[in-house]
């Protein structure tokens, strides 16, 4: 368990175009922080430079309160896994695990000690003596993980660790790396570019776009009060629906003359003469039930998932898409009363994409106590 | 990576590369050098003469020489790239009995001593009324199994879908090896074609043994011309003879060393 | 269908070099005159006669010292060249050029280049051990050196192209492994031994199955430099069929030889193939 | 199927007849490189431009090996050239070879004068009275020393060593050797078994049985006898002593070393004097070779090549190679000749023309390497051995020489390399059908 | 529009084993007709004989009515998209749209129009003269349907075409291809092994399991009424939770001693004597409200999901998820009382995995006319 710590740290491969501009965040001791953001935003420039495999070009890197701009990757006290899990091909599975322990000045029985139990943890005891070729490729994210907690460092740095897996087996070791994570008391710093990933393992999460910081938070804060438009259209499945609004007193207008009724409080707080982009959850757009209908639309696409229905349909120029739970049987071309309620809005500056407005509590957040009773 | 560490890296690179180049550093200067200064061992000339470029190319018609290399070289290496690419498609790309045995009799002749084949070669370049013509530089070298070998293990590179993809299309087999497997494998017909060519200009014996008189011959004769057994052999002239001789490898080398490795390694490690 | 494609290849093969090659083997049997046309058949009589000769005796080892003087050291030499040309500092693309330049180098015009160096009397060679305080070897002449002196030139020879292979051969390897061992904190050497070496170990085994053969069928250099001698001791097999062939018309004794050596090869790649396949790590 | 295949390049192969510009063509091969065939193309246009009936093409061809090689594939076909120029050890062999036309023939019907040819030169190519081929580029051995070091040393600049036992002396007496090193030897001969014929011949000794191979097929190597034992014990000795330096086998390796100063003594072909002398920064004497201290002097084989006619060509492309050979024997070709190559003068008229005398002026050493060809005894020793594989038996005597210097004993080294000689002489007498 | 129909047809590739076994069954003209089954189930093998590039090794196939076994795939008047594109990399889109045109006697002008039309309706327009490398995965996607739609191929084959693209992309990618399906009318054949795609994109879609058929129909139906464990657990996600149970009169007993009361209907229809397996889906257990509680459970692990809460817990040696909607704020650990309502179980027999007992409609289906008023 260490705290690390990026003082307006900056990076630039060719010493013109900055790759990340003036991180500044502090990962707490045992935290699990997620790194996450579009591909090509910097995650991994990040994260290397953190393990010290990447030069920083600019601010300052603390590794428990220690300054380590400069220090070399072994004595970071770190370890790492990578997206392709680097294994060598070569050695068997025990070596690997193994691989760079001597280094620890660790006694020979030691290793085979945390070897063992590390294995048995991961479920990789029947596995030792095989090459990675002969495993599968959850089998291979196993091994790289069991090599970075062997060496029981209390940072451990992880690039998209689960990219290459399957739907089915990316889910179970969500849940894996989690519960491990937890177990060791390690501080974990995850890269990734799944939004489902980050929402379900971080404690906190850090969205990264261009190079820089938009939001740094729990992840159900994130996904309910996100800063700006593209956090808000990152985060969540389906993506936030947004569109070009206006207004007329106490009405939102969309670019189709559709409206929306809101609150006075919240028609007070707009500033009138910004351009103004509204967002809603797709969650949020509701059958009209007993005449209270914001507006009608048609549907262009319906996708039954089980236990929830997509219902997409088009408002000005752009496709909105309804989440409803349950088995909807709409058939395509249908028309829908549609139901805003104005609290569920979003609203952002148009220039600079900031949020200027969201409810101050979520209503469909639940407590167990609450619920029963 | 650490100061001190770049300078061992850069003091072992410049030590290895003055071991390397040593050798071609010194030819350049002895063709520089007059008679005496040779014998003597200088190591830079005095002067610097282009009397012996003058007379090597007086001597023996180089310029002739060196054109009969290229064009050899080139015939030859178009040559191995069209019957060795013909020959990897089909062990890549069909299926037929025996395919693997066929490859592993081609790989074989990579063991045969060219020596020994040598005058059984002759005779049959005779009999075909082949001597002293392009043909008999040429032709006998076109299928080459290395070069099968290389294509082979880069043609096995491309995808198999490219291939369906075209025959659910109905393209035919040869349009397909020439539309599309042709054109994706450049980088190593282009590594294959130097090195065939490198090969080619290097070839003394056959070259000999075939041609008999300036029209055809490549450039290594050339060379050897230059030297005498019973008298006195004029080394600055025959160096510089072997600065003409090298610099066209050395600078076809030179532009395409880059493309050169990628395409080796491709064949040798997959 | 296929063995259409592959028919100028076959033809050509045919043509060019197991009709030789079976001529070769048939004309073993037999004496020759000049022309090489059989004239009387002696069965095995060529071999026999072959394995009683001391001179084949001393080709063969010549043959065996050859290749053990030349596969492993360019082996490792252009191994050395590979691994420091492999790093990514600043001007890294001349050293690799100059690296690999031997490979546009003729035979013929690199063995001049030798000879002259090997002079006794006026060759650098002999001038730096001089300098340095030793007294002058007559490189190419005195039995004791001569084999190796021709090895040198072969190696340096033949430096460039395993050279340019090795190279490629570092560069497949993923980078990341290096970045883990650097985490690992494990030293320079031990990434050399645990890492490089064993992941280069495919393409080190395609070098060193392309050099075993190459040195097995040296001729040129042989030919300029020494021309088999001193005392036979650089009379490698290809040389020795070679002046059996055309300077001794004794067209039968060199096909026996190329018989054999065509046997060797084969049984000593195979072997290489059996042995190496086992120690060599496919990705 | 040899028609009509015939692709790009000039094909001028040897039975190519040039009907179309009227010329007769006729092709030569050699093995003239370097300075050589600048001069023999000179000579060859020379003649092409005297007459207008015969255009006459010389080729190289490699080494005599290789140039052999090849003639030895094409012989007998349309392939072969109509002259071929063939070392001096070959000559058995392309008289055994059935693809030749000894121009005795042409001797005959031209009634040509051939006692105007150096006697102890043509008589190499002459087997039982006939002239198989017409002697061109023809050598000897000489002594070769460094005056300014025999001065250096005490000795006598004009009087180099005759025998064996002076050789010795004056070898021993310019050695300088300090501590280990030495810095200048006293004698060397190059490892070329041309060497070690001529010092047997020297002697009067055979090379082999039957008449030195005149008088029938050699069976058996007499080279081995005491008369070559002088030769190699001579060697083994003087290496012995320290005074011997081992030159190896390629002649420009030998005369850079003497250039150098590394050697004193040593034996050259004549025709490389003029090259030496002109390099040389100090005086360069040329003498007879040494005999052993009891021997007579017997006198030289002539080396180097002569030039052959191929058999089963057009009668009239044979007349024209005859008018060409008749063209080098005459005394003005044969002085440009030996004054540009050094070689000799077949034709020993050649000798009184300006041109010559002019340059034994300027180079009195090239008078000497004459004096001792016609200081020789006509005798089968000096004729010459007449043996097929003679290539193969000089490699032998070359490795017996090099033995020599790893100390081994000179009785042995040379009963060894009549033993392996005999053994190819048996081969090629039962290739033969005998 | 073309029918394709396979009547018995069976593959193996070594005359051993058999990869697909008895497959039987008819594809509607116009139809989206999706394939799916886990890895390895020969999915891509049945696709591929359809389309001529793998011999038939036993049964019948026919297209349009014709009898095509041995028809080579040029004449089988299709289109087939493959899951790594294969473009050609040395051709630009354009060149790679029209490769191939040519054997179908097109003239140039007429290629031209379609190349125009097809990259008009994908959007490709712009990029007609780039590389296929220069294109990002969802383009590359783009151009090779566009490669297939330009052929006018009644019939279209695609395998796994989604599954290079990251999620986002995926879920655009899926409307797109099935409006354009249908807007050509195409009779389209389908493999995917990700159930989503299934799901949403499938008129009907086969399950296929070893190299047998589990189940053939439309997506909703196979999901609420699955014939097999196999498919119940495949199909959904999360995937039914089963476990082994036994019965006590009017009650269903966990291997933990946990019930569930069933109704008398429902025990009467169950055979005593076998061995069962019961599943629930996850959305089906439900916050016990109002006392009536099936059992407690304690949390294993709470994922919370944006609009959703996936709750882990044991039940026996199985882990069980329940789904539900909304974020609920739960801590690991906490006791949870947990309903189930024994309509919403499915029963299965134990050695064959058959479906024995479900509900005969579910009760989270609506249709728009219901649910308002
Ligand atoms: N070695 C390098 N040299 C130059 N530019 C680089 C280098 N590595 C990365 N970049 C650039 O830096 C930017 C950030 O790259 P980085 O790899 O950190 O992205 P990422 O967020 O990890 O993306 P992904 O999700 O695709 O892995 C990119 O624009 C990339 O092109
Ligand atoms: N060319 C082949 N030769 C032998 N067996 C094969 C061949 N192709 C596939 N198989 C085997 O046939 C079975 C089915 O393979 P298939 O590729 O059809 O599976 P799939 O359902 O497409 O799987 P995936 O989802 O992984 O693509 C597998 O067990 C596979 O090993
Ligand atoms: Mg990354
Ligand atoms: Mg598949």
């Amino acid at each position: 368990m260490k705290q690390v710590e990026l003082r307006n740290v900056s990076k630039s491969y060719d010493g013109k175009s900055q790759v990340l501009k003036g991180i500044d965040v502090t990962i707490n001791p045992g935290e699990f922080f997620v790194l996450v953001g579009p591909s090509g935003c910097g995650k991994s420039t990040m994260l290397r430079m953190i393990a010290g495999l990447e030069e920083i070009s600019g601010g300052d890197l603390y590794i428990g309160d220690v300054y380590s701009n400069h220090s070399p990757p072994s004595k970071r006290n770190l370890s790492m896994v990578f997206q392709n899990y680097a294994l060598y091909p070569h050695l068997t599975v025990e070596q690997n695990i193994l691989f760079g322990l001597h280094t620890k000045k660790i006694t020979k029985a030691e290793q085979k000690k945390r070897c063992n139990e590390t294995a048995e943890m991961l479920g990789l005891s029947e596995l030792l003596k095989r090459k990675p070729r002969q495993l599968s490729g959850g089998q291979r994210q196993r091994v790289a993980l069991a090599r970075s907690i062997v060496t029981h460092a209390p940072i451990c740095l992880m690039d998209e660790p689960l990219s290459n897996l399957d739907a089915k087996l990316r889910s179970k070791m969500r849940s894996e790396i989690r519960q491990i994570q937890k177990r060791l008391g390690i501080t974990m710093i995850y890269v990734t570019h799944d939004q489902t990933e980050a929402m379900t393992m971080a404690d906190r999460m850090m969205i990264l776009h261009h190079g820089q910081v938009q939001q740094i938070g729990g992840p159900i804060d994130i996904y309910n009060f996100p800063s700006n438009t593209f956090v808000a259209s990152f985060i969540g499945a389906p993506p936030m629906n947004l569109s070009q609004v206006s207004f007329r007193d106490r009405e939102i207008v969309l670019d189709d003359h559709r409206a929306i009724s809101i609150s006075e409080e919240m028609a007070r707080s707009i500033p009138i003469e910004e351009r103004i982009i509204a967002g809603i959850r797709s969650e949020h757009i509701k059958l009209a039930k007993g005449g209270k209908v914001s507006f009608y639309a048609e549907a262009v696409n319906v996708e039954v998932l089980g236990t929830e229905t997509l219902i997409t349909f088009i408002t000005g120029n752009k496709q909105w898409i309804a989440k409803w739970s349950g088995q909807w049987n709409i058939s395509i071309g249908e028309k829908l009363p549609l139901y805003i309620d104005c609290a569920d809005l979003y609203l952002f500056k148009q220039e600079t994409g900031e949020c200027i407005w969201h409810q101050s509590n979520r209503h469909d957040q639940y407590s167990l106590k609450e619920a029963i009773f | 990576m650490s100061i001190t560490r770049k300078i061992v890296l850069y003091s072992l690179l410049t030590l290895s590369v003055l071991f390397m180049m040593f050798p071609i550093f010194y030819a350049f200067m002895i063709s520089f050098m007059q008679g005496g200064e040779i014998l003597r061992g200088n190591l830079i000339p005095d002067s610097f003469t282009f009397a012996n470029y003058q007379s090597a190319f007086e001597k023996v018609p180089l310029f002739q020489y060196l054109w009969n290399s290229f064009y050899v070289s080139a015939v030859v290496m178009i040559g191995q790239l069209i019957v060795s690419s013909l020959a990897a498609y089909a062990f890549v790309f069909m299926s037929f009995k025996g395919r693997d045995f066929i490859f592993f009799v081609f790989i074989s002749t990579m063991m045969i001593p060219w020596e020994a084949t040598m005058v059984p070669n002759f005779i049959t370049v005779q009999k075909l009324g082949w001597l002293n013509s392009y043909s008999s530089l040429t032709i006998p070298f076109f299928a080459l199994a290395f070069g099968t070998f290389l294509l082979r293990q880069q043609f096995k590179t491309i995808p198999k879908e490219l291939f369906e993809a075209s025959q659910v299309a109905g393209i035919s087999r040869f349009r397909f090896f020439w539309n599309v497997v042709l054109p994706v494998s450049k980088t190593s017909l282009i590594t294959l074609g130097i090195y065939s060519f490198l090969t080619t200009w290097n070839m003394y014996l056959w070259p000999l043994l075939v041609t008999n008189n300036e029209s055809v011959r490549t450039v290594q004769i050339g060379l050897k011309q230059l030297q005498s057994q019973e008298i006195s052999t004029e080394w600055g002239v025959v160096m510089a003879a072997v600065v003409v001789v090298i610099l066209p490898t050395l600078i076809l080398l030179f532009i395409g060393q880059k493309r050169l490795q990628n395409g080796l390694t491709q064949g040798a490690i997959k | 269908m296929g063995l259409l494609y592959l028919s100028p290849s076959i033809i050509l093969f045919g043509l060019f070099l197991f009709y030789p090659m079976i001529r070769t083997l048939y004309l073993s049997f037999f004496l020759t005159d000049g022309q090489g046309v059989p004239v009387s058949f002696v069965g095995f009589e060529n071999f026999t006669y072959l394995f009683q000769s001391a001179s084949f005796q001393k080709s063969i080892t010549a043959t065996i010292l050859f290749v053990l003087y030349t596969v492993p050291l360019g082996v490792i030499l252009a191994l050395f060249f590979a691994i420091i040309a492999n790093e990514k500092v600043r001007g890294i693309g001349f050293f690799r050029t100059m690296f690999s330049s031997t490979m546009g180098m003729s035979v013929a015009a690199s063995s001049v280049i030798w000879m002259f160096m090997y002079n006794p009397a006026i060759g650098i060679f002999n001038k730096l051990v001089v300098a340095l305080g030793g007294s002058e070897v007559q490189w190419l002449l005195d039995p004791k050196f001569a084999l190796l002196s021709v090895a040198v030139s072969t190696i340096w020879m033949n430096t460039g192209f395993s050279f340019l292979i090795l190279l490629g051969g570092l560069q497949n390897i993923d980078e990341h492994l290096y970045e883990n061992a650097d985490i690992a904190g494990v030293s320079y050497w031990y990434k050399l031994r645990k890492i490089t070496v064993p992941l280069l170990s495919p393409t080190l085994f395609f070098i060193v199955t392309v050099s075993l053969i190459n040195s097995f069928q040296t001729f040129g250099q042989i030919d300029i430099l020494t021309k088999g001698g001193p005392i036979e001791s650089t009379n490698v097999i290809v040389y020795s069929i070679y002046k059996d062939a055309f300077v001794n018309y004794n067209v039968g004794s060199a096909s026996a030889q190329a018989t054999i050596l065509f046997f060797c090869i084969l049984f000593i790649t195979i072997l290489q193939f059996k042995l190496g396949e086992r120690k060599v790590h496919y990705q | 199927s040899t028609t009509g295949s015939q692709t790009e390049g000039e094909s001028t192969s040897g039975a190519e007849a040039e009907e179309t510009s009227g010329k007769q063509e006729v092709v030569f091969w050699h093995a003239m490189s370097g300075e050589l065939e600048t001069v023999l193309n000179d000579i060859a246009a020379d003649f092409n431009e005297s007459q207008d009936n015969i255009e006459v093409k010389p080729i190289f061809q490699g080494t005599y090996e290789e140039a052999l090689t090849k003639f030895n594939t094409v012989a007998g076909t349309e392939d072969a050239p109509t002259i071929m120029q063939v070392f001096e050890v070959g000559t058995k062999y392309m008289i055994d070879s059935g693809h030749i036309q000894p121009v005795q023939k042409f001797i005959d019907e031209d009634n040509y004068d051939t006692s105007q040819w150096e006697k102890n030169i043509s008589n190499y190519y002459t087997v039982d009275g006939e002239q198989y081929s017409m002697p061109f580029n023809s050598s000897t051995p000489v002594l070769i020393y460094n005056k300014d070091a025999f001065e250096a040393a005490g000795l006598d600049p004009e009087k180099a060593p005759m025998t064996y036992s002076e050789l010795k002396d004056a070898a021993k007496k310019l050695t300088k050797a300090e501590g280990g090193e030495t810095s200048q030897y006293g004698f060397s001969i190059l490892n070329y078994g041309w060497f070690f014929e001529e010092l047997l011949a020297e002697q009067g000794g055979h090379y082999v049985d039957n008449e030195n191979g005149r008088a029938g097929n050699a069976t058996k190597a007499t080279f081995n006898d005491d008369l070559g034992l002088n030769v190699f014990q001579l060697i083994s000795d003087m290496h012995k002593e320290g005074t011997y330096y081992n030159v190896g086998q390629n002649w420009d390796d030998m005369r850079a070393a003497f250039q150098s100063g590394k050697m004193a003594m040593y034996l050259d072909s004549s025709a490389g004097v003029k090259a030496i002398v002109d390099n040389a920064d100090f005086e360069v004497g040329v003498s007879y070779l040494p005999i052993p201290d009891d021997s007579e002097r017997n006198g030289v084989i002539i080396g180097g090549a002569s030039v052959w006619m191929s058999s089963g060509i057009a009668e009239e492309k044979q007349k024209a190679a005859w008018e060409f050979m008749k063209y080098l024997t005459t005394p003005e070709v044969q002085a440009e000749w030996h004054v540009k190559t050094g070689y000799f003068a077949i034709n020993p008229a050649a000798y009184d023309q300006d041109l010559v005398t002019q340059e034994w002026a300027k180079y009195p050493q090239l008078k000497v390497t004459v004096d001792q060809l016609r200081d020789t005894k006509t005798n089968t020793a000096t004729q010459g051995a007449l043996i097929s594989v003679f290539p193969e038996s000089r490699q032998k005597v070359v490795t017996a020489m090099e033995s020599l210097y790893q100390g081994m004993d000179p009785k042995e080294a040379l009963d060894q390399a009549a033993e392996e000689t005999n053994r190819a002489l048996e081969v090629a007498n039962i290739k033969q059908g005998n």
